[in-house]
């Protein structure tokens, strides 16, 4: 089980899911129609480190953020 | 060091604090950039959600950035409302000479405004409205849409 | 605004009177640059002469590149003995947006490094020795020179 | 009458001079050994306003500034 967390703007709660590697969250959140605009422009970070491929393995207890196009300052 | 304080920020109190924390610490140079709510466009004021874990690493892989060239940075940063004219960023460079410290305040506040997982919202009307004009996708952002 | 003050420099307090004499001017970015006097090669300290007409001059024609950017600048410098640790200059700049004010704070420091009319001295076992070799002639200098 | 006057770290006191143009101060300055360092890295300025050229003319009362290397900050 890992949980997907979505950050800042998108008001959506956290998921709980039985996947194995980002290719299935990939598939999974694109069946979520008020995602799909969020996903073209997320980061995606495991265990809050920053990722930038799909095919890292996930193992029981990740925690998966999506970060949202960010403006501090 | 990086601090985050509900609301605005004490701007005076912080860089007095700052300047006095390195007064012995024999720096030539201290270049402080302050980020203060401009009123356009209508809005009452800005408001600023944090993901700290991420903040944190990301500002801890600049601090050494820091350390290679001798100097250090402290960073400050509202969370929540910040209202017209009040200050919500501080970003602040310590180093033995200018050149460094110039050139590393606009790298280090270049990479904050395109990196650090903050979410801005203007508040306009009592509602927070998403900054999405003005934020940045993170870089590697998009892996997880369809391909097409 | 350009400030001389006889010996260093009460940082804290002049850039919080900078900030808050321009709390409702509606600038985004605040830049002050600190110059503090490090300890090495044995001084005690530095000490400043200052030429103030052409300071003057000089720092008018930086406020009109500022003013015809939107931005504006604000420079304290000191005259006299500043001791190991304290602080002898700030230049600060204030502007709309971010990318105005790295720019102009980097383009002014250095050419108040390069022109403006300040001379300064090692304090060395009581004397004042002019440091010739951290100095930069002003541009176009050499004019009464003997050709050869 | 025109008066030179020497800043910062030449230790010199002012000089007043009767003479037409920069190019008869150069002449009369070069006399003067102790000077001669100086001169190649001095800038110049007529009333406070630095000069490029020799050539402009001087009238009575006429500042002449040297401006020896500077170091702020």
């Amino acid at each position: 089980m890992v949980r997907v967390e979505f950050l800042g703007p998108i008001q959506k709660p956290s998921l709980e899911l039985e996947i194995q590697n980002l290719n299935e969250l990939a598939a999974v959140l694109q069946e979520d129609a008020e995602l799909s605009e969020w996903l073209k422009n997320c980061a995606v970070a495991v265990n809050d480190t920053l990722v930038s491929s799909l095919e890292a393995p996930l193992k029981d207890g990740d925690k998966i953020s999506l970060l949202p196009p960010v403006c501090g300052g | 060091m990086l601090e985050l304080y509900d609301g605005s920020l004490d701007v005076p109190k912080i860089l007095k604090e700052w300047y006095e924390a390195e007064a012995t610490s024999n720096y030539g140079a201290y270049i402080p950039f302050v980020g203060t709510v401009r009123s356009e466009d209508g809005i009452d004021g800005l408001s600023f959600d944090i993901y700290e874990p991420i903040l944190n690493s990301w500002f801890d892989a600049w601090q050494e950035k820091a350390k290679a060239k001798g100097a250090i940075i402290k960073m400050a940063h509202s969370r929540g409302d910040v209202m017209l004219h009040e200050s919500s960023y501080i970003a602040a460079v310590f180093s033995p000479k200018r050149r460094v410290a110039l050139e590393f305040i606009d790298e280090f506040v270049e990479d904050f405004k395109a990196s650090a997982p903050i979410w801005k919202y203007d508040l306009l009307d009592g509602k927070r409205v998403y900054a999405a004009d003005r934020s940045t996708p993170i870089k590697g952002s998009g892996l997880l849409a369809k391909e097409n």
